[in-house]
């Protein structure tokens, strides 16, 4: 047993022990034991050292709140930084070290810092490192000369880059009821909701149940707490309508009742199950919430209350009661409340000798006075301490009388000998769920405290976070709110009877004794109370800029325990009173969450994979694949030791020697049906399509309701009432859900449907001199000659056994067919039209020679289509219909729409005879030192085997206007450079001959 | 055995679908994941008004009768309905020839009929474990009382859409888009592996 | 944020896709009021307080829905089909209407 | 009022921090100026600042609701940068950048703009040539701009993700060096000092209830703390623009509100040194000194007015940080928060006279508004004392929607939630 470690008590296993490290020393703990519990009955008192100063520190709360022992725990490589030691529980293995500090934490070069105090003061960063207003560090450079050690200087914990092999997982969960800390109001909400019936959730951050229970020592029906608070778990874990959650920290409160919560599965195991999650972050809605979050014990603000061995008063009970663990043999209190007399009791109970309680209340009741008594503790009525004593632990404290009316210090100091100091400045109801929620907090006056407001939304509270410190009111409280929650008549049973140790709720009014030295406020950030009064005196009183000025209460711990003391301060510095200096509205997370846990499943795995049917085909054959949205498109198939250019170079030719074959599955398809179909596509498209007859296609464009070009693609009329709409790849959704508003919301009287075919359907285009005899060598059931299927004509036959449709549209220029099959068959039609095409000299060609292809045609895709053009940029002003309106025509001939110097659709040659590069400008004179004067610039680019050219599809100003001229490609990005001919967009085949063949 | 005119249709499942049990199963099998592959998938909309026609439409080629109200649907393990929208319905069929037999009673002027059968993917989750794995999908209530056995849902799971059918008190059937069925299909897995899984 | 859609029941604002204002009124589409067509194109109303819009059920039925938001508390007061009451639309649709409009 | 520099803050720290001033008086509001500013945030008081010192026009009173600088100034992922597609945009981000170089000697307040570079990810290589295409724009217009290559881009950042196996492998960059990060609150408070030396009211916890006209004119305001008379009424309001303008009358605008959540993690060693942005969805992440990776992503989509987001925009965010930096799995977030955008319907904002006679507008910063604060400030300046625009915001009109003039650098048109 070490030396601090009690024989008995407490929820820790002591047949059980765990060995782990600290900054590289082996200790061992008890199963149950936390990292800091397992430390500090090792006698450790240094935990980590503080952001601004370095000062040493040691443990201050024994929970979440916990500002000064954070720790980096290691997973190998992974790192986990900034966890508080109070929420590590320890496992074998477990590696933990301590952060910020150089070279070790006992040996800090940067606690230098503190010789600087004054200096370094709230807002002394604004003040100064403006540097030089002429010569070399003028400008922004000495502030980055600065900032450059600054920056390594700050930061705590350092986080890894090796990816995480953990799985985080996300859950959803609906209930009835969620009930929000498993203290005795929570479990009272819990059984009492789950008793009429309720689908319950009980969520605690702790891994164990009961809250206060499991430390308070009071006794419910007669037994200890923590077995009334065992058995109570026991009940709710045998029932199907509960579900609990421990270790499950409740961080959000979102609208409509949608909570976040993140349940730490398995990080103190030594191994996680197989496919266990480490974190499991569920999205609760629940239908009612019980707030049953307790309190938060505040620090009194005072010189030296930073000091190693300087520990909230509750924690320490917690120590004693929960893990057996005397945080000091010598201890003394300083409190301004009748809770902490409850802590000297029982660490009295547990072994410690207390030497004194400081209580800044001049008069103390009896029962106050019995328990002191009972600890042996010698009371000082109307005192307060001035100071600490010791280096990284606690030696001593000085007292001094004090005048609680004015907060005067009266008379001498006087010594006291002690290795833990305990302190307690009152309780901060934990209202921060219920903040999130929409509500503005209230002060009470009484309690000293911000209690919760009225619910703007379905929550009720109960227990401490209400105000109601005693367990009494906490149990019928908690009662209360699970039949509210759960809608319940009321319960005529009786209530558990509370044995509680004595005290009044209220604190005296007392948050800072004001004497020489250093106190802190905010622990993590080095606020002091002099840092308070700094932004006080050069206007920052606002509670907002209290916090953004001195940094009060914006570090890890969020200020759970120094926000109301530093709003004390102020408000005392302007004669105001608390509320009127405001409170902060809380906003999630309550306490810090794993990013691991927010991007839960999609963690490696971002956006979902979106295949064609002949995909496992592509790959084997060599296809080099492309991501184009979600989808995978091969890019090309390349032969051994070519490059992209060779292999796009060759499929493209062959293409327009032979043929070709590309897999045009990922074309958005839309099924529009219904009596309506033909008038409502009329309406959709610039041109008509009421007018196309059944069996053929046409190739349409749609405007955007401002009149820009919105997409584009051939729709086939397979019946009466029944088209087949493509659309490009990437706009696929979006045209979706364009249809979709018009019928639903503009034009409802419309008998149409539209509905997604995408997947239904596999294509695959083949085009090329020889396409024809291919398909006409493997297509069955139909022919395939013009006078059977003409240029845009449909027919439907059969290929290898699978029925196809079949229309003559091309993209290439080639005469070119697509042939769509069941998207099941789609592989096997694509294998059949392979191996049909062999004999003919058929390839397989991509993405970058489709792309080839097209520039060589002058066709637009999204790089021309790039929602700032209209159809006449495009040369596509053929194609507005001007007998009928149609969705943009209103819009496009607006007076910008129109304008002379637009930039319009043209084609470039290289004159150089060089590469173009994509996103290169076009200038009408060239400059390489001194770039300007672009009137353009390149959308799409390709070596075009038909012309024997590097050619370029552009958007230039009055580009129609410059055909025949010349200008120059300016990049300087890529220091390419050259004159170039502006020509047509139509390159290759301008008259169609080919495809219409 | 279902008779077909054409070929087997591949499943984009294909090189995924491992038969045989995973993750966590020395604890037990809590889920069965497999394919169902029913030979016709239909997806029926009736105009405003003409729903009733429709449901007896429905009635009349599967002998099915649909429940009343939103969602609502029944299975009868080789036919299924369900509606998943107002007016529009999926009906599944292990026989190939369901658009057809639609065509022929389903008149313009009750509503339309779209052959889905190669574009939607039907997977079947079955087990104590389905309700807890697909929580971790879909922000829907999986609780019997809320999700009905025979109803129908229409959800996503980010960008893939789904319709799921509760086709008993622990067996979901659930039709994603074909080309993002691989991809749903390996978290799918994945996240069945907790639990403990085999595919069937 | 949970939407009540009329057809599926609450779901996850996730499911849902914003179409924005619903006050704005499209002209008739041979209109050649140019004031009328930018502002129906343009203008929004924009208050901060009860909110007339549309949304689409893009995740879940698609269905397009009117409904009216507290744009300060995110606070849900109606949700309804854009499409009319959906007369005749028997029994498939009507039963978790009615339920959302009780609601209301 | 005293000029800060070391030495004052030695000679401070001498005598116990006891002297210090306020950075700003806390005036009750006149009668009647020659200019009020309505909004004290960053545009309202930059154009304070530019008014006095640039036009003379000292009798001023800037009107703030709240506190000083609590809407989106004190708000945002204090993101700086020029690297816009469309020239309108460049270049008066570039003479806001120009400003920004000088800004904190100009103010004597250390803004603390340090430029890091703003580096933008490109997945694929149709995207590598579409940063290419507005890195060769900002070239041509004078900005600085550069391409950066895979193993470039590795170099500098080493956490961040650039295998092939990633889901969206990175293929290369666009960098601008110039660009950076600074203390958004530091500019407020900086602004306001400024605009105090020179005379300006700064007038907190005022907020506006209506508009005094004098026939068609406006002509003041109304406030809760009294009538405020002025010849001319400025709006730096962005985020509640169209609560305001309904105030005056004005209904409808080419604005919807929306909510944009950031977030911040606990404090880390130094883990980037740019501004990085991902380019296969939307999120952007940068280091403060202090540590706190500071992020954010889209916007949450609906109208609002509530500075409070919901979870899904969350999920998606850390989704795309941790597709980019696998190494933060176990990297905890400390803390989020919501702000209110004015997002138009071109994605560009409007500073601008009118729309009513009196009336001056500054709106439609979407979330692009923190860097744009000097420029915007000086422009509005200009245009509020010479009754027109300068060169650099006369594109930025309220008519050039209905004139189909828009300055649509996303090219996704009238639909708010998508620029």
């Amino acid at each position: 047993m070490s030396p601090r470690r009690a024989d008995t008590g407490g929820r820790i296993d002591r047949l059980k022990t765990i060995r782990f490290t600290f900054d590289g020393t082996a200790y061992t703990g008890h199963a149950g034991d936390t990292l800091a519990s397992a430390l500090l009955a090792k006698g450790v008192t240094l935990y980590g050292r503080s952001f601004k100063y370095h000062r040493p520190r040691g443990l201050l709360t024994a929970g979440v709140e916990e500002p000064n022992a954070l720790v980096t725990v290691l997973k190998g490589e992974v790192r986990e930084p900034n966890i508080p030691a109070t929420m590590v529980e320890i496992h074998d293995g477990l590696v933990a070290i301590s952060q910020n500090r150089f070279p070790s934490l006992a040996w800090d070069i940067n606690a230098v810092n503190q010789l600087g105090g004054n200096i370094l003061s709230a807002g002394f960063y604004y003040k100064t490192f403006m540097g030089p207003v002429f010569g070399p560090l003028k400008g922004t450079r000495f502030w980055m000369f600065c900032e450059h050690f600054i920056r390594r200087a700050a930061g705590l914990g350092s986080a890894g880059t090796a990816k995480d092999p953990a799985r985080y997982e996300r859950m959803n969960a609906f209930c009835d009821v969620l009930v929000v800390g498993s203290g005795p109001a929570g479990l009272m909400a819990a059984r009492t909701a789950a008793d009429q019936g309720a689908r319950v959730m009980l969520a605690d951050l702790e891994p164990l149940f009961g809250g206060s229970a499991n430390w308070s020592e009071e006794s419910i029906d007669g037994a200890p707490a923590a077995d009334w608070a065992r058995r109570a778990v026991a009940q709710l874990a045998g029932r199907d309508n509960v579900r609990l959650l421990p270790r499950t920290t409740v961080w959000g409160y979102y609208d409509n009742n949608t909570l976040a919560a993140l349940e730490r599965v398995s990080d103190h195991k030594d191994q996680p199950g197989k496919g266990e999650p480490r974190h499991r972050y569920w999205a609760i809605r629940a239908k009612s919430v019980v707030l049953a979050t307790g309190a938060f014990e505040r620090p009194l603000v005072f010189p030296g209350n930073d000091r190693p061995g300087v520990m909230l008063a509750h924690a320490a009970e917690r120590y004693a009661n929960e893990f057996g663990v005397l945080p000091g043999e010598r201890i003394a209190l300083f409190t301004n409340n009748d809770s902490a007399y409850r802590a000297a009791v029982a660490l009295k109970k547990a072994g410690a000798a207390v030497v004194a309680i400081a209580d800044v209340r001049p008069e103390l009741s009896p029962e106050i006075r019995k328990l002191a008594a009972e600890a042996e503790a010698e009371i000082f009525a109307g005192h307060a301490v001035v100071a600490t004593e010791g280096g990284k632990a606690l030696s001593g404290l000085k007292l001094q009388r004090f005048d609680m009316a004015n907060g005067a210090l009266i008379g001498d100091a006087r010594s006291i000998h002690a290795d833990c100091l305990l302190m307690s400045g009152g309780w901060s109801p934990t209202i921060h769920l219920a903040s999130q929620a929409g509500a503005k907090a209230e002060w009470n006056a009484a309690r000293q405290a911000f209690l919760p407001p009225k619910p703007t939304q379905s929550w009720i509270g109960a227990g401490a976070f209400t105000g109601s410190f005693s367990t009494a009111e906490a149990i019928a409280e908690g009662r209360a709110a699970g039949l509210a929650a759960a809608g319940g008549p009321s319960a005529p049973s009786v209530l558990p009877v509370v044995e509680a140790v004595p005290g009044d709720p209220d604190p005296a009014p007392v948050f800072e004794i004001r004497a020489k030295g250093k106190s802190f406020v905010d622990f993590q950030h080095d606020v002091t109370a002099e840092d308070v009064r700094l932004a006080h005196r050069e206007g920052f009183v606002s509670v907002e800029h209290l916090k953004r000025y001195t940094t009060l209460g914006m570090a890890t711990d969020q200020g759970k325990s120094s926000n109301v003391p530093g709003l004390a301060i102020m408000a005392e510095a302007l004669g105001k009173p608390i509320p009127e200096v405001g409170t902060t509205r809380f906003r999630p997370p309550f306490a810090p969450v794993s990013i691991g846990s927010l991007a839960a499943e999609r963690f490696g795995d971002l956006k979902p994979e979106r295949l064609t049917p002949m995909h496992d085909w592509h790959l084997a054959n060599s296809a080099t694949m492309y991501s184009a949205g979600l989808w995978y498109r091969p890019m090309i198939y390349g032969h051994a030791g070519e490059t992209v250019e060779q292999a796009y170079v060759r499929e493209a030719k062959a293409t327009r020697e032979s043929a070709g074959i590309v897999d045009v599955s990922t074309l958005g398809k839309i099924a529009v049906q219904g009596p309506d179909a033909a008038a409502f596509l009329d309406r959709v498209y610039t041109n008509m399509f009421s007018t196309l007859a059944v069996g053929k296609a046409r190739y349409g464009l749609m405007l955007r309701e401002d009149g820009l070009a919105f997409d584009d693609g051939t729709t086939w009329r397979l019946g009466e009432q029944d088209f087949l709409m493509t659309t490009t790849t990437a706009n696929a959704g979006k045209v979706m859900q364009h249809l979709e508003y018009f019928l639903d919301v503009i034009w409802p009287e419309l008998k149409v449907h539209v509905t997604s075919v995408t997947d239904e359907w596999a294509g695959a285009a083949i085009g090329g001199p020889k396409a024809r005899q291919i398909l006409a060598a493997c297509v069955t059931g139909t022919s395939v000659d013009n006078a059977t299927l003409p240029f845009m004509g449909i027919v439907r036959g059969e290929l290898s056994g699978v029925p196809v449709m079949i229309c003559r549209l091309s993209f290439s220029g080639e005469m070119a067919f697509e042939v769509y099959s069941g998207a099941g068959h789609g592989a096997h039609v694509w294998e059949a039209l392979v191996e049909a095409g062999k004999p003919f000299g058929l390839v397989t060609y991509g993405l970058e020679a489709l792309g080839t292809m097209r520039i060589e045609k002058g066709h637009v895709t999204g790089a021309e289509i790039d929602g700032r053009t209209t159809a006449r940029d495009l040369h596509l002003d053929w194609m507005l219909s001007k007998k009928k309106p149609f969705i943009g025509s209103a819009m496009m001939d607006r007076e910008g729409l129109i304008a002379s110097d637009r930039l319009e659709l043209v084609g470039l040659i290289a004159l150089d005879n060089l590469p173009f590069n994509g996103g290169a400008h076009i200038v009408e004179e060239v400059d390489e030192a001194n770039p300007h004067g672009s009137i353009g610039h390149i959308t799409a680019c390709c070596y075009s085997p038909a012309l024997g050219r590097h050619i370029a599809l552009a958007l230039v100003k009055g580009g129609k206007a410059r055909q025949g001229t010349r200008a120059h490609v300016s990049d300087p990005l890529r220091n390419r450079f050259g004159p170039v001919e502006i020509v047509s967009n139509h390159f290759f085949d301008p008259d169609g001959s080919r495809m219409h063949g | 055995m279902v008779e077909r005119q054409s070929p087997e249709p591949l499943s984009p499942l294909e090189p995924e679908f491992h038969v045989g049990s995973h993750g966590n199963f020395e604890h037990g099998v809590e889920i069965i994941l497999t394919e169902t592959r029913p030979g016709s998938i239909v997806q029926l909309a009736a105009w405003p008004g003409e729903e009733k026609k429709l449901i007896a439409a429905i009635r009349t080629v599967t002998g099915l009768a649909l429940p009343d109200g939103a969602g609502g649907g029944l299975s009868d393990g080789v036919k299924s309905v369900f509606g998943f929208a107002p007016g529009k319905f999926t009906v599944a069929d292990e026989a190939e020839g369901l658009a057809a037999a639609f065509a022929k009673v389903v008149t313009p002027a009750i509503g339309t009929v779209t052959d889905l059968s190669h574009g939607r993917i039907a997977i079947r989750i079955a087990g104590p474990k389905a309700e807890w794995v697909l929580a971790k999908f879909f922000a829907i209530d999986f609780a019997l009382p809320a999700f009905p056995v025979g109803a129908g849902r229409s959800t996503t799971h980010h960008d893939i859409f789904a319709q799921i059918q509760r086709t008993s008190a622990d067996q979901f059937d659930i039709y994603v888009f074909r080309s993002f069925a691989r991809s749903f299909w390996k978290a799918l897995c994945h996240a069945s592996e907790e639990v403990g899984y085999e595919v069937q | 944020m949970l939407i009540t859609c009329p057809y599926c029941g609450p779901r996850d604002v996730i499911e849902f896709t914003y179409q924005g204002d619903g006050n704005r009124e499209r002209p008739d589409s041979a209109s050649q009021n140019f004031e009328a067509w930018n502002a129906y194109v343009y203008d929004r109303l924009n208050p901060a307080g009860d909110h007339n819009e549309i949304w689409q059920h893009s995740g879940g039925c698609r269905a397009h829905l009117r409904v009216v938001r507290n744009t300060l508390t995110h606070e849900i007061s109606s949700v309804a089909f854009v499409r009319g009451d959906h007369q005749g639309r028997g029994d498939h649709g009507s039963a978790a209407r009615r339920k959302a409009e009780d609601k209301a | 009022m005293a000029e800060y520099s070391a030495f004052s803050l030695l000679a401070n720290a001498l005598k116990g921090n006891k002297d210090w001033k306020p950075a700003w008086r806390k005036p009750d509001p006149k009668a009647s100026y020659d200019v009020i500013i309505i909004g004290g945030g960053g545009h309202g008081l930059a154009t304070a600042y530019y008014l006095a010192k640039e036009h003379g026009i000292t009798n001023v009173a800037v009107v703030e609701k709240g506190w000083l600088g609590s809407g989106n100034v004190g708000r945002n992922t204090t993101a700086v940068r020029s690297n816009y597609l469309l020239p309108a945009n460049t270049r008066f981000y570039e003479h806001s950048m120009k400003l920004w170089e000088n800004l904190s000697h100009e103010l004597n307040y250390n803004v603390m703009f340090s430029q890091r570079g703003c580096l933008n990810l490109a997945h694929t290589p149709a995207q590598f040539d579409d940063y290419a295409r507005r890195g060769n724009a900002m070239r041509h217009l004078g900005v600085d701009a550069e391409l950066m290559t895979k193993a470039e881009i590795k170099r500098l950042i080493p956490a961040l993700d650039v295998s092939d196996s990633a889901r969206f492998p990175v293929v290369g960059g666009l960098m601008q060096r110039r660009a950076g990060t600074a203390r958004h609150d530091a500019v407020a408070w900086g602004y306001a000092r400024g605009a105090d030396r020179r005379g300006v009211d700064i007038i907190e916890n005022c907020e506006v209830t209506g508009f005094l006209r004098d026939g068609d004119r406006i002509s003041g305001v109304t406030t809760s703390r009294g009538d405020i008379r002025a010849r001319k009424v400025a709006m730096a309001v962005a985020g509640s623009t169209g609560r305001v303008m309904q105030l005056a009358g004005i209904e409808t605008m080419p604005i919807e509100s929306h909510v944009l959540q950031a977030f911040v993690t606990e404090s880390l060693k130094p883990f980037i040194d740019t501004v990085v942005t991902f380019g296969m969805g939307h999120f952007y992440m940068s280091q403060s000194d202090k540590g706190g990776l500071i992020y954010g992503g889209d916007i949450d989509g609906y109208n609002s007015y509530a500075q409070r987001g919901n979870l899904p925009v969350v999920d998606e965010v850390m989704s795309e940080m941790l597709a980019l930096f696998p190494g933060l799995a176990r990297v905890r977030m400390l803390r989020s928060w919501g702000g209110v955008c004015d997002m138009s319907m071109d994605g560009s904002p409007i500073i601008t006279t009118g729309p009513l006679p009196g009336m001056y507008l500054n709106c439609g910063w979407c979330y692009g508004g923190f860097k744009a604060t000097p420029a915007s400030g000086w422009c509005f300046a200009w245009t509020i004392a010479k009754d027109q625009p300068h060169d650099l915001n006369a594109p930025f009109t309220l008519d050039r929607f209905h004139r189909g003039l828009v300055i649509d650098d996303k090219g996704q048109g009238a639909n708010p939630r998508l620029h």
